[in-house]
């Protein structure tokens, strides 16, 4: 049985080999979406952002004419398939860029990134470890770590309210963990309280000793971290339950209009911090664009989540990468010159997907602050564009 | 029809190769595998060091819950003792890697050995909560014990050398693995042709009539539970040596379930089945991953209904084999060889 | 019930039944001699349809009963039509008592008048087991233990009992008290028996008529009576010999080969 | 008993009871074995013939009472080490690791006699090569040859007939190389023909290997044609002992076990 397989799969490489014959030259990005498995919401918006981001830029005539070529595979939100994944379209395509599934993906081929591979790589991530291109040239984030967004956070806590009382409530995984640590600290530097630390599963259901471990620790603030909606939803309606008056936020990922569809009228109570703008706020060109693309390609699709705009941002960075590298000598083909490229993007102009870009650390720290509005079901800002300094 | 297969002294009865005909195919085999890394990618080469992890990972299982018949839920677990115990005693005390992987065994079999003890006692699915706590424990400690395993962040591991000789790439590895396969399968298939593997075998099928026999149950179970182990950290060691990087994410519970679905899709209490059971385990999910890739860019459009497919067509699979051979591939591949030696006769 | 020609193959490849047949008229009890291995017990699983269970199949042949032929119907509708297989081994469930061992061996009755009309037939042909209805099943002797699998098979009503070694590991008297019983059985409730069993005398004295079985197939049939007087069968099966009794420390020091003319 | 008598008692069982939860399995027992004799234990269904074999393997413990065997006090002795003394035994209903083949089973029995170890058997070269094959010879030559079970060695326990079984059971007995021979219904479920070859199996090793033999049995054919000695246990006492003639006539045994005579004899014909 081994063999047939190996021969089926060796008919497949043999195409696949074909296939790089011819595409060599060629600008080509390979990401791992993770299509299926429990954050199959953002790699579904993800994949379909990445392809946006390549049609539109081939249909306005590629890299100095050259197309972009594009393939992706799923990974299924499980770090051993989407390495395979990785390793496979790497070995089929020869990509210039590719694009990873999670933090713990990140984490595991970061080193050979660097030593082997030598793609410009970014990923479903705001990983302190992608930003850092000392240790990690080639790695990069298009918004602001998730230390950042604690930094955000909490500022906005401390000028509202200081010295107040907070707690942390993340995932019990790799990346619910990651930036608690360094959040804990900022809290004492800002002065703030830091009273409790809840622990669950993702997609946890029985929440409530948590919710009665705040009570009695009296937090005035929770963030959130490391979740998708799920969980979420239930702490803030079972902490309305029990009487709490905790103000609840959280970064990225639970920064997303599905939750306040779940929270219902709970909506208002609810704040988040996020890096680009939302699919409704139509006063900006480039979501204006994104609108109207996505009317043309997809009638059926209302929306865009927060994941299309982080993916959509990823490739276009990744985009003007190439551009920018296919100037120099030995163009986009010599993995320095794409890090050079990159790094050089200073004041790039989004249409307001962004406020415009500059990398600093491998990183775009930015973050804006929205509350949940109860009778839109939408975010609404309610801060400015923050940059973070360190 | 295979005939003239007649033996003329026992020596020859008792050889592993009974016949010349396996020994030719083996032999093709083994050229296969020599052969191999000088003609697949480096995904291919990936998926064929997966492979030997789990083979070897497998085989420990199948002496274990197999062979002795004690059923083990923390077999993750024991891949997580083995896999940091060589990450730091690489890191952190410099020991090359050559020396970690065994004394990471020998961790990892001391763990196993603990967890073991309370198998004298409780038998069946009491053991296989029992051995849960293994999972719990050992996660915790993972996590927690920062100052050694440097907690969620894990640690980076440097490439096993040998002099300026670095195996750092899926081609170079491979040796390594393919070496640590034979030797393992070897002295597996070894062990349970000899006084230990039967006394093994005694303690699964009739424990009471096994002590008759003068088999120390206390003695032969723990030795199990420690040898299959040794095998369980020797896999995490080699597997996270090849990743580069440790986290405690690697060894979730579902891996032991993974592992078990292994040695049974295989076949229990077989050698061999357990290396057609880590084979299927990790290539047919992956060969269908491939698939539906190629078959969502024939249909765009349809990509999310095509790949999330590809599970459901695996968890057919896995049902089908199960129903279809309760006794694992070993049986269907028995079933097979016994068709080639009668042919052209059904019986 | 009838069985005829039958082939039996265990997992594709074993062969176990070679043009194996048998008759049994109702009302009568017939029994099966043989060696260990010679297919007694597949036989009585071929017609119960439990071979399917251990992955055996009836590849060639038919059986019948009354009339209707039954190789390849599922077991429970086996039972349903009235065919009850006593295992070897004694199988009862110890941890219910006697008397929900005889519920569970009743569950095809419907109703509950039905039900308790039987378990008291049981009683009447074992009044042991009543004595002991509410002790577990497990705790009771092996005498006992035999008793109930055949009262559990009588709960359901059955019109053919096929019992296995009925006499295996019990005292000479409790075997003496169970034949006794089978055949008060078979009269009073006009059950058709094939009995498998090893005490061969013991078997033909009770049987109107005799099978030896030998590797799968049938090699000698006859009245029971008829088959007591045969000579192979007195020197083979009933140890007797031209000079009347033999010793088994006779058989020390030599071994006898069979003359079947198959 | 004379004093020659006394020196030859191989295995001395005295005042043995045993009782499970209140319910009496054994009340009492003594009895003594001597070396080289067939040792016949009868009793109805219940009697405590299998629980007294179990008392000597050390699966129960009795509560009061004492087992020696040549001057061992065996309820010191933990199950698995009852074995290295040179007791061996079979089972009713046949205790065979299923799973195994014949070969596999019989080799089982050596295992007190094997040397190698956990490291030396996974390497499988030099001493445990030989020993191995050493092992296979004898264990070919002096048993599958002497059972007459050569055609199914190879076979997977479950799948053979009972008698089959049964004969396997004897043969992994044999390989502990035993000094006492412990049989429990070594003829139930066997036909004519075949508790004749078991009876010559026993007689055999009996005989010509000097094993002293305790035999549970039904089939009264047997017990008295071959048994040195006879003791019936009912109700866990002990109501007879002696040679088998007296044993068959004695009326307790009778009434509690044996019946009318004609169904005792039924398969002697007599």
């Amino acid at each position: 049985m081994k063999k047939t397989v190996f021969f089926v799969l060796s008919v497949i490489m043999f195409c696949g080999m074909l296939g790089i014959a011819i595409a060599e030259q060629l600008p080509t990005i390979c990401a791992i979406h993770p299509y299926t498995g429990r954050f199959a919401f953002a790699g579904i918006e993800g994949a379909a952002a990445m392809q946006d981001v390549v049609d539109m830029t081939n249909e306005a005539g590629g890299i100095n004419g050259k197309k972009i070529q594009y393939y992706w595979a799923d990974g299924e939100y499980k770090d051993d398939v989407g390495i395979a994944a990785f390793k496979r379209l790497y070995a089929q395509y020869k990509p210039q860029i590719m694009f990873g599934q999670s933090t713990g993906m990140t984490k595991a081929l970061g080193p050979e990134i660097k030593s082997r591979y030598k793609t410009l790589y970014s990923a479903y991530t705001f990983a302190q470890e992608a930003a850092n291109p000392k240790e990690n040239p080639y790695l990069f984030l298009p918004g602001p770590r998730y230390v950042d967004q604690f930094g955000v956070l909490l500022k906005y806590i401390a000028k509202e309210k200081p010295g107040a009382n907070v707690a942390f409530f993340y995932s019990d995984t790799e990346f619910g963990r990651e930036p608690i640590a360094a959040g804990k600290e900022m809290c004492k530097k800002l002065g703030l309280h830091f009273v409790a630390e809840e622990i669950s599963k993702v997609g946890g259901v029985d929440l409530t000793t948590q919710v009665l471990d705040m009570k009695a620790k009296k937090a005035e603030y929770c963030i959130f971290h490391g979740f998708v909606s799920n969980p979420v939803t239930a702490v803030v309606k079972l902490s309305k339950d029990y009487g709490l008056n905790i103000k609840f936020m959280g970064t990225f990922w639970t920064t997303e209009q599905q939750l306040l569809n779940e929270l219902g009228p709970l909506a208002a109570e609810y704040r988040g911090v996020s890096a680009y703008s939302f699919f409704y706020q139509s006063e900006f060109p480039e979501i204006k664009k994104i609108q109207e693309w996505t009317k043309k390609k997809y009638p059926k699709i209302q929306y865009r989540s927060q994941s299309y705009m982080q993916v959509y941002m990823s490739t276009t960075l990744f985009v003007e990468s190439f551009k920018r590298a296919d100037k120099m000598k030995g163009g986009f083909n010599k993995p320095e010159n794409l890090v050079k490229a990159f790094q050089s993007i200073k004041n790039y102009d989004v249409g307001g997907l962004m406020p415009p870009v500059t990398i600093v650390n491998n990183s775009v720290p930015v973050g804006r602050i929205y509350r949940g509005n109860a009778k839109t079901r939408q975010f609404d800002p309610i801060s400015d564009w923050i940059v973070i300094e360190d | 029809m295979r005939s003239g297969d007649f033996k003329e002294d026992y020596i020859k009865d008792e050889a592993i190769f009974q016949s010349v005909f396996v020994k030719f195919w083996l032999g093709l085999f083994f050229v296969f595998l020599v052969l191999f890394p000088f003609a697949a990618n480096i995904h291919m080469l990936y998926i064929a060091n997966l492979i030997g992890f789990a083979v070897i990972g497998a085989v420990g299982l199948n002496l274990l819950t197999g062979f002795t018949g004690q059923i083990s839920l923390g077999h993750a677990a024991f891949l997580g003792v083995g896999a940091y115990a060589s990450a730091i005693l690489i890191t952190r005390c410099g020991f090359s890697f050559w020396l970690s992987v065994p004394l990471a065994g020998l961790v990892s079999a001391l763990a196993g050995f603990l967890i073991g003890l309370p198998s004298l006692r409780v038998k069946g699915l009491y053991l296989c909560i029992a051995t849960l706590a293994s999972q719990f424990i050992f996660g915790f400690i993972f996590v927690h014990w920062e100052s050694m395993t440097n907690g969620i962040t894990g640690i980076h591991i440097p490439p096993p050398s040998i002099g300026d000789f670095k195996f750092d790439t899926e081609r170079k590895f491979y040796w390594i693995t393919l070496v640590s396969v034979i030797l393992a399968v070897g002295y597996a298939r070894n062990l349970v042709r000899s006084k230990m593997g039967r006394a093994f075998m005694a303690i699964r099928d009739r424990d009471l009539a096994a002590e008759i026999m003068g088999i120390n149950l206390f003695r032969y179970k723990l030795s199990s539970f420690a040898i299959s182990s040794f095998y369980a950290g020797v896999a995490g060691a080699l597997w996270v040596s090849f990743l580069k990087v440790v986290t405690p994410e690697h060894f979730p519970f579902l891996l032991s379930i993974e592992y078990l679905a292994m040695i049974i899709v295989g076949g229990l209490g077989s050698v061999l089945g357990s290396i057609f059971g880590a084979i299927f385990m990790t290539l047919v999910p992956e060969t269908l991953s491939v698939l539906s890739d190629i078959v969502k860019e024939m249909a765009p459009g349809w990509e999310n209904l095509i790949i999330p497919f590809k599970e459901v067509v695996f968890g057919f699979l896995i049902v089908g084999f199960l129903v279809f051979e309760p006794h694992g591939l070993v049986e269907i591949w028995n079933r097979i060889k016994k068709f080639f030696i009668l042919w052209p006769f059904s019986y | 019930m009838l069985v005829n020609n039958i082939e039996v193959i265990y997992h594709n490849v074993i062969l176990v039944l070679k043009g194996m047949s048998l008759k049994a008229y109702e009302g009568q009890i017939v029994t099966i001699l043989g060696n260990n291995g010679a297919g007694k017990t597949t036989t009585l699983k071929a017609i119960s349809g439990l071979l399917s269970s251990e992955d055996g199949k009836v590849t060639d042949g038919y059986i019948q009963f009354n009339g209707e032929r039954i190789d390849r119907t599922s077991p429970e509708k086996i039972v349903r039509k009235g065919i009850f297989q006593v295992m070897e081994g004694r199988r009862v469930f110890g941890d219910l008592t006697v008397e929900e061992n005889l519920v569970v061996g009743g569950h095809i009755n419907k109703n509950t008048k039905k039900m308790r009309e039987d378990i008291e037939k049981v009683y009447h042909y074992f009044p042991r087991l009543a004595q002991r209805k509410g002790t577990l099943a497990g705790y009771i002797s092996g005498g006992e233990q035999q008793m109930l699998v055949i009262g559990r098979g009588l709960m359901a009503s059955p019109r053919l009992m096929l019992l296995d070694e009925p006499s295996m590991g019990l005292s000479p008297l409790l075997v003496a008290e169970i034949f006794e019983i089978i055949q008060r059985i078979n009269k009073q409730e006009g059950v058709t028996i094939v009995l498998v069993e090893q005490n061969a005398r013991l078997a033909l004295s009770i049987a109107d008529h005799g099978y030896v079985m030998e590797n799968g197939r049938i090699v000698l049939d006859d009245e029971a009576s008829k088959l007591e007087q045969n000579a192979d069968v007195q020197e083979f099966y009933l140890g007797l010999t031209e000079v009347g009794k033999k010793s088994y420390r006779d058989v020390k020091h030599y071994k006898r080969r069979k003359r079947w003319l198959t | 008993m004379s004093d020659s008598a006394k020196e030859d008692i191989q295995l001395l069982i005295e005042d043995i009871h045993l009782d499970f939860g209140g319910l009496k399995a054994l009340n009492g027992v003594s009895a003594s074995v001597r070396k080289g004799e067939i040792f016949s234990i009868i009793g109805p269904n219940g009697a405590g013939k299998t629980s007294l074999l179990n008392c000597i393997n050390r699966f129960y413990t009795p509560s009061k009472g004492k087992i020696l065997f040549e001057g061992h006090d065996l309820l010191k002795y933990k199950p698995h080490k009852i074995s290295t003394l040179g007791i061996a035994r079979t089972f009713q209903n046949v205790e065979l690791f299923k799973y195994m083949t014949v070969l596999d089973n019989i080799k089982l029995g050596r295992h007190i006699h094997l040397k190698s170890g956990f490291l030396s058997g996974g390497i499988y070269y030099g001493k445990t090569r030989r020993e191995e094959i050493e092992l296979r010879e004898e264990i070919e030559e002096k048993i599958i040859d002497f059972l007459e079970i050569e055609h199914i060695r190879k076979s997977i326990v479950h799948t053979l007939p009972f008698g089959m079984q049964k004969r396997v059971e004897l043969g992994r007995a044999l390989a502990m190389k035993p000094k006492i021979l412990l049989l429990d219904e070594p003829a139930a479920g066997m036909n004519l023909e075949e508790t004749e070859d078991i009876v010559r199996f026993i007689l055999d090793i009996n005989e010509e290997w000097g094993v002293t033999i305790i035999l549970i049995e039904h089939d009264m054919g047997v017990v008295m044609d071959i048994s040195d000695r006879v003791c019936v246990l009912d109700f866990g006492e002990k109501i007879a002992e002696g040679k088998p003639d007296q044993v068959r006539r004695d009326e307790h045994v009778i009434k509690a076990y044996l019946g009318q005579a004609d169904l005792t004899l039924s398969r002697l014909g007599a």
